[in-house]
């Protein structure tokens, strides 16, 4: 079990921090945010496309890196920390581990070799419109049409999901390829204004259906990705407000001496960067998990969801709190990094979803 | 004598209180929109026609110079109704009880008369980007000029009301030598005279129901100082008092989908009501709810009973910012991925997102959770005070805010 | 709805503080508790009955003062600051409530006169060896032998059980009443060295059937009443330690100056009040409403232990942290309060049975 | 090379340690019985006459002069094994250390062999009832006598093994008109000489494995000086490093109620590990005990790559304590009523029991909570320090504990 990133992945990391230091500063969120359009920064993607990190765990032979988890969260982490808007937990994570997970060569061939190019993005559609994960598959029905597939129903929480040029569904009969282009899309108003979902309308959409012996033990393999994936991001999140919160303790001074240096809030910070150093070991551990030990991943990535959403919220929302006044205000970004919490904390399900399912891996 | 007075009050709400669909926003909710506003100060005209504004105000400044009694009354009755009274709370909670505390006759006979029949409306000018839980410390300049006025140079930050107030308590620095608690004066100042000019600021929520407010060498008459020049201090205190009377009075009235009402009804649309856990974490909300709500009803007690609240009501103001939070956490767990996105339209959504964003106003807003925790154990509690700094040095040789001077 | 009390009930808490101030001082409680005997001041206890407290709710014609819940959770509130050794919560609230619940002239008429004059004492068993409130009906058998009925089994966590005259027990066939001295009592260890609980052994046990036509309505009246004493006794505790813990930083100095001047320690002693302030509220109010609200009595007893027992123990925790290694010592009185506040949040239940009841009064 | 020491130690630990029924209570946890002492310091000399004692202490005063790579390979192989050297911890790791690194020759040739083999155990004397967190504002005086011995008098508290210890590094105001800083000196004292009086002090679980140790008039050398006279405070802070490393080293072995298995264990035989809310609880414990496991895993990670933790491993004792608290919490859900009373002989209830009463000691001792947050506060979040009142003003006239003077 190693918890600390060598050399290689360390550098990784700072070649992204130093990408997106440079492309994706607060003000280019911000643009991005409040632009109507798909919610996307189409420029930083491809430069991440041009660095590799679109097709990580796509195997080298779909023109992927054909790198690990590791590498991967060490990925998430910096744009976690930078609310980078692209189609990475969509398209690099969902998309990816789903096709990764049904195991079906002629999709690999045919959607791999674009997302990982960062040419084509993909959206899975795995929730009804009451949010459950999985539900989709109460929601959307398939039947056969001739040769092919047609879907009708509704799923929604799709990440990404208008951008997207492939969409993977969980429908009633297993999992289906659609067109993204095919689906009609309903925007959702959302919580976080970095992060774009919609409803997806199916209206006997045709699509491809994907050979699969165990659809629910495809959707349970994504889980535990996503869940270790959306945990690295979180962790960025929690790292990035830390810093800011600690660098502000410093230089604001109340009644003649720096915040920092009242107890009030200097215990605070402290107990923010326990809490941090805590999430950090609990998500590499879940990283190198999903590498090397995957019978032991449903309950590391259970354990990683369990720890780091609430963990990640507190910690924005204190961090918020100990900037005061100028804190809440919509100029500063500490409610940027609020709104992706509390809307991270519960994409995958709720906490308390979150803890059912480490105690059924613990055999509670 | 009283009873007569409560049917009078009532009678009159009856018939001129508006109905709910004409509700006017809180000044710190968000902005009142003309129409709003043109008729809330319709409603303010004839409540003082009707001689009930100012009930406690000295009659010979428009007041009606009645008792606390009378007071209570009226708000007892008007607790039925829904009042276009937001507008109007800092300046009759808290300019025109400090110019009736502080202000001179002929101030008192310009201001107070149309303060009270809502034809001009006041704001609070004293929180600075640099100086928040620690007003004292404010960089505002009032220089006075030869002939006796002040030309004043400034910025004034989280100011509700200032797009629409007439005037504004100015706090200002009007000796830097002195130590920073010694060096303030209060003014009047007109919020339409040369070189104010208001912004609205955007709150994290992304409405503006506050400003920045900008002064740049905006001239002050000698006749407007509230109080003393260079007691300033004690007028903000002053002042600052009235504030905590006013928000400890004030009530959630309207649809809330943080209260465990509102969570419970959530719980049981999405099905989930019957959940062991959610229906233990709900049973707590309750419990934190009632709590606090049998604190204000103790203390309302202890008041009528003649024992003040005081700095204990800072008890409150932090137990509400809690059950908030809790609230908050609870709203996750039983509305689930429904609060982090919604169909455009509905507004249920709308409102819960726009409950979960406006949080963290309730352990900021008003004084953070740490400054109520620091009047709870100075004043309360009679703990000793913190070793400070700042007493004894003259503003000038003091850093404050994160800005350069 | 009343929630502060007036003259009469001030100058009776006065009365009994300044009662107890002179009688039943720090070092009396301790000479009591390291006596191997029955853990009760039988001198201080009679001083009680001279003031007529031990009879506060037995009716004035059974010899008692006829009054309400919240004289004696005034009573309860200065026996908790100051852990009494006296079997009030056994005798003058769990006996005495149970009789009057019971309904039964000749039984009041036997038991209470003796208990109001505090001549006599009565213990209620009502849990088995599980613990669960209640229990006692599955582990105690009463069998009828000829006149009379005959008890076997066992019955456990019995407050004062061994010094009591008479017990009232809660078996499979309903309440009934045993002579104290019959009982066969094997005294428990016990966390708080300040409350005795002992195990009742039945052996054919002579008792007497008390006609009851709900014997778990009787039980469950006796709970709610118990549970509003309790919290007072908890309240009680929790002024104590605040006022002491405020003492003591004020006091003591560290780094130059009162540790009270300290952000960490006046923040915690502000939480500890708002907690005291919001607890003292919500017991006024539970004891208002046994005495005038009846039917609003089952959520707001279980209200008053929902808050009561946790926030006691957090602030005896909290207040023996304040008081650093001192207060870890056993000298030092802290670690008593700690010890109370832990046996009081579960006498009853546990906290989370607490809230169940309180869900099941808001038919959540 | 160190393949061959790791073998070496592995069979002499094999054919050495004793059984776990031997069994040497840790110097913090109760007093050892006479009969357990004697096996320890059997043990340790069996320890050193295998040359396994003082690895990397100097091979002049007794130690092998080998590296932190044997240090860590024998750390690594005795884990495997519950040695009896909890006497010898602070011997060990605090005193020892500190005269390799402050003592004369003369010293470490005295007293370094003798420790090594277990003959003589050492106590450290730092706190004071007026002296607990703030261990510089001690009291014990320490005043020169023409001769030049020193004449000591005070009280020290809390001192583990004091009733066993031959000696003691000792802290002790030399000048009280210096600045409380810098007018202290460490001493190697003789805890058999006239004057020093050793009374156990029983803490809340009801025993005492700590005591409280009385100076009358004690006479000390010279020659007994650690370090420089009126240096001890730099002394002192070199010993409590050496502490540090041992608290963040020591790991819960034996069975303890208060870990997720004991308390899923005592769910499961109540039959309500099922319970929803319970399992939650549960697993939250399992949570919290899993991230702290894993933080130290890879603090011990990050040291072998040669980040020592520092500071940091206060994070360690903070979430250490508060993992403790939610236990108890979880336990009261679990174990109901039979956390309050048990049966005579159940020796069940009796651990459970014990481990709520000592569950206090875990945020207090070693430095408490909020000690800890400082010290993450200040030396790795790097945030300014508090202002100190008490930096520049002679001890004499400064106030401290809360004690008459």
């Amino acid at each position: 079990m190693r918890l600390i990133l060598d050399e290689e992945q360390t550098g990784l990391g700072d070649s992204v921090r130093a990408l997106l230091a440079d492309h994706c500063p607060p003000q280019r969120v911000r643009e991005v945010m409040a632009d109507d359009g798909e919610g996307i920064d189409r420029r930083l993607w491809t430069q991440l496309a041009t660095l590799g990190m679109t097709g990580l765990l796509v195997p080298e032979a779909s023109g992927g890196a054909g790198a690990g988890h590791v590498e991967r969260c060490v990925v998430l982490a910096e744009l976690g920390a930078a609310l980078a808007p692209v189609p990475y937990l969509s398209s690099a994570v969902l998309a990816t581990d789903t096709v990764a997970a049904l195991g079906d060569d002629s999709l690999a061939e045919e959607l791999l070799p674009g997302i990982a190019a960062g040419q084509q993005t993909a959206a899975v559609a795995v929730a009804g419109t009451g949010g459950r994960w999985g539900s989709a598959a109460d929601s959307v029905q398939a039947a056969r049409d001739g040769g092919h597939w047609r879907l009708a129903g509704e799923a929604a929480f799709v990440v990404d999901g208008p951008s997207a040029d492939h969409v993977l569904v969980y429908a009633d009969h297993g999992w289906f390829l659609a067109d993204g282009g095919a689906v009609s899309w309903r925007p959702s108003r959302t919580l976080d204004p970095t992060r774009r979902m919609a409803r997806a309308e199916f209206a006997g959409t045709s699509a491809r259906r994907v050979p699969c012996g165990d659809p629910a033990g495809v959707l349970e393999a994504v889980w535990h990705r996503a869940a270790v994936a959306l945990a690295a991001e979180q962790l960025g999140g929690m790292r990035r407000v830390l810093a800011d919160t600690v660098e502000y303790a410093k230089a604001r001074v109340q009644f003649g001496r720096p915040i920092g240096s009242q107890q009030a809030v200097k215990h605070a910070c402290a107990d923010l960067y326990a809490s941090c150093e805590q999430a950090e070991a609990v998500l590499w551990h879940a990283a190198w998990t999903a590498d090397h030990d995957p019978a032991a991943l449903p309950e590391a990535a259970a354990l990683a969801q369990v720890v780091l959403g609430p963990a990640a919220f507190d910690t924005a929302a204190a961090g918020l709190q100990l900037h005061g006044g100028i804190g809440y205000t919509w100029e500063h970004d500490a409610h940027l990094y609020y709104k992706r919490a509390k809307t991270s904390e519960l994409l995958l399900g709720t906490p308390a979803d979150h803890r059912a399912r480490l105690a059924d891996a613990l055999c509670l | 004598m009283t009873t007569g007075f409560r049917e009078r009050v009532r009678d009159w709400l009856a018939e001129h209180a508006p109905r709910s669909d004409d509700h006017v926003p809180e000044a710190s909710e968000s902005a009142p929109t003309e129409q709003q506003l043109a008729a809330a100060r319709r409603f303010q005209a004839a409540l003082y026609d009707a001689g009930l504004a100012g009930l406690t105000w000295p009659a010979e400044y428009g007041g009606q110079g009645l008792t606390a009694a009378e007071q209570q009354i009226f708000q007892e009755e008007a607790a039925a109704y829904d009042l276009p009274t937001g507008v109007f709370l800092i300046s009759m909670g808290m300019c025109g009880p400090t110019l009736v505390d502080l202000g001179t006759h002929e101030q008192k006979a310009r201001y107070l008369p149309p303060l009270l029949r809502g034809e001009e409306i006041w704001c609070q000018l004293f929180s600075e980007p640099g100086a928040g839980s620690d007003v004292a410390s404010l960089q505002t300049r009032a220089v006075r000029d030869a002939a006796g006025d002040w030309l004043v140079t400034g910025q004034k930050v989280w100011t509700s009301g200032a797009q629409y107030a007439g005037f504004g308590a100015l706090l200002a620095r009007t000796n830097p030598d002195a130590v920073k608690h010694r060096g303030l004066t209060m003014f009047v100042v007109d919020m339409h005279a040369p070189g104010v000019t208001v912004r609205p600021l955007r709150d994290m929520t992304g409405s503006a129901p506050f400003n920045e407010v900008y002064f740049d060498d905006v001239r002050i008459p000698a006749d407007a100082v509230i109080g003393e020049v260079d007691a300033g201090w004690a007028a903000a205190v002053t002042m600052l008092g009235h504030e905590r009377v006013s928000i400890g009075g004030s009530v959630r009235r309207r649809y809330d989908p943080m209260t465990f009402d509102s969570l419970r009804d959530v719980a049981r649309v999405r099905g989930v009501a019957d959940d062991p856990v959610l229906r233990a974490e709900l049973a707590e909300l309750y419990a934190a709810e009632r709590k606090l709500a049998l604190l204000n009803a103790r203390l309302q007690q202890q008041s009528d009973a003649g024992l003040a609240p005081g700095a204990r009501g800072s008890v409150a103001k932090l137990a509400g910012a809690q059950v908030l939070w809790q609230a908050v956490r609870v709203a996750g767990l039983v509305a689930g991925p429904r609060a982090i996105a919604w169909d455009p339209g509905d507004s249920s959504g709308d409102a819960l997102a726009l409950a979960i964003t406006a949080t963290p106003a309730s352990s900021i807003a008003g004084g953070t959770n740490q400054i109520q925790r620091g009047i709870i154990g100075d004043r309360v509690l009679g703990l000793p005070k913190e070793p400070r700094v700042d007493r004894d040095v003259p503003f000038r040789e003091l850093r404050v805010g994160t800005q350069a001077r």
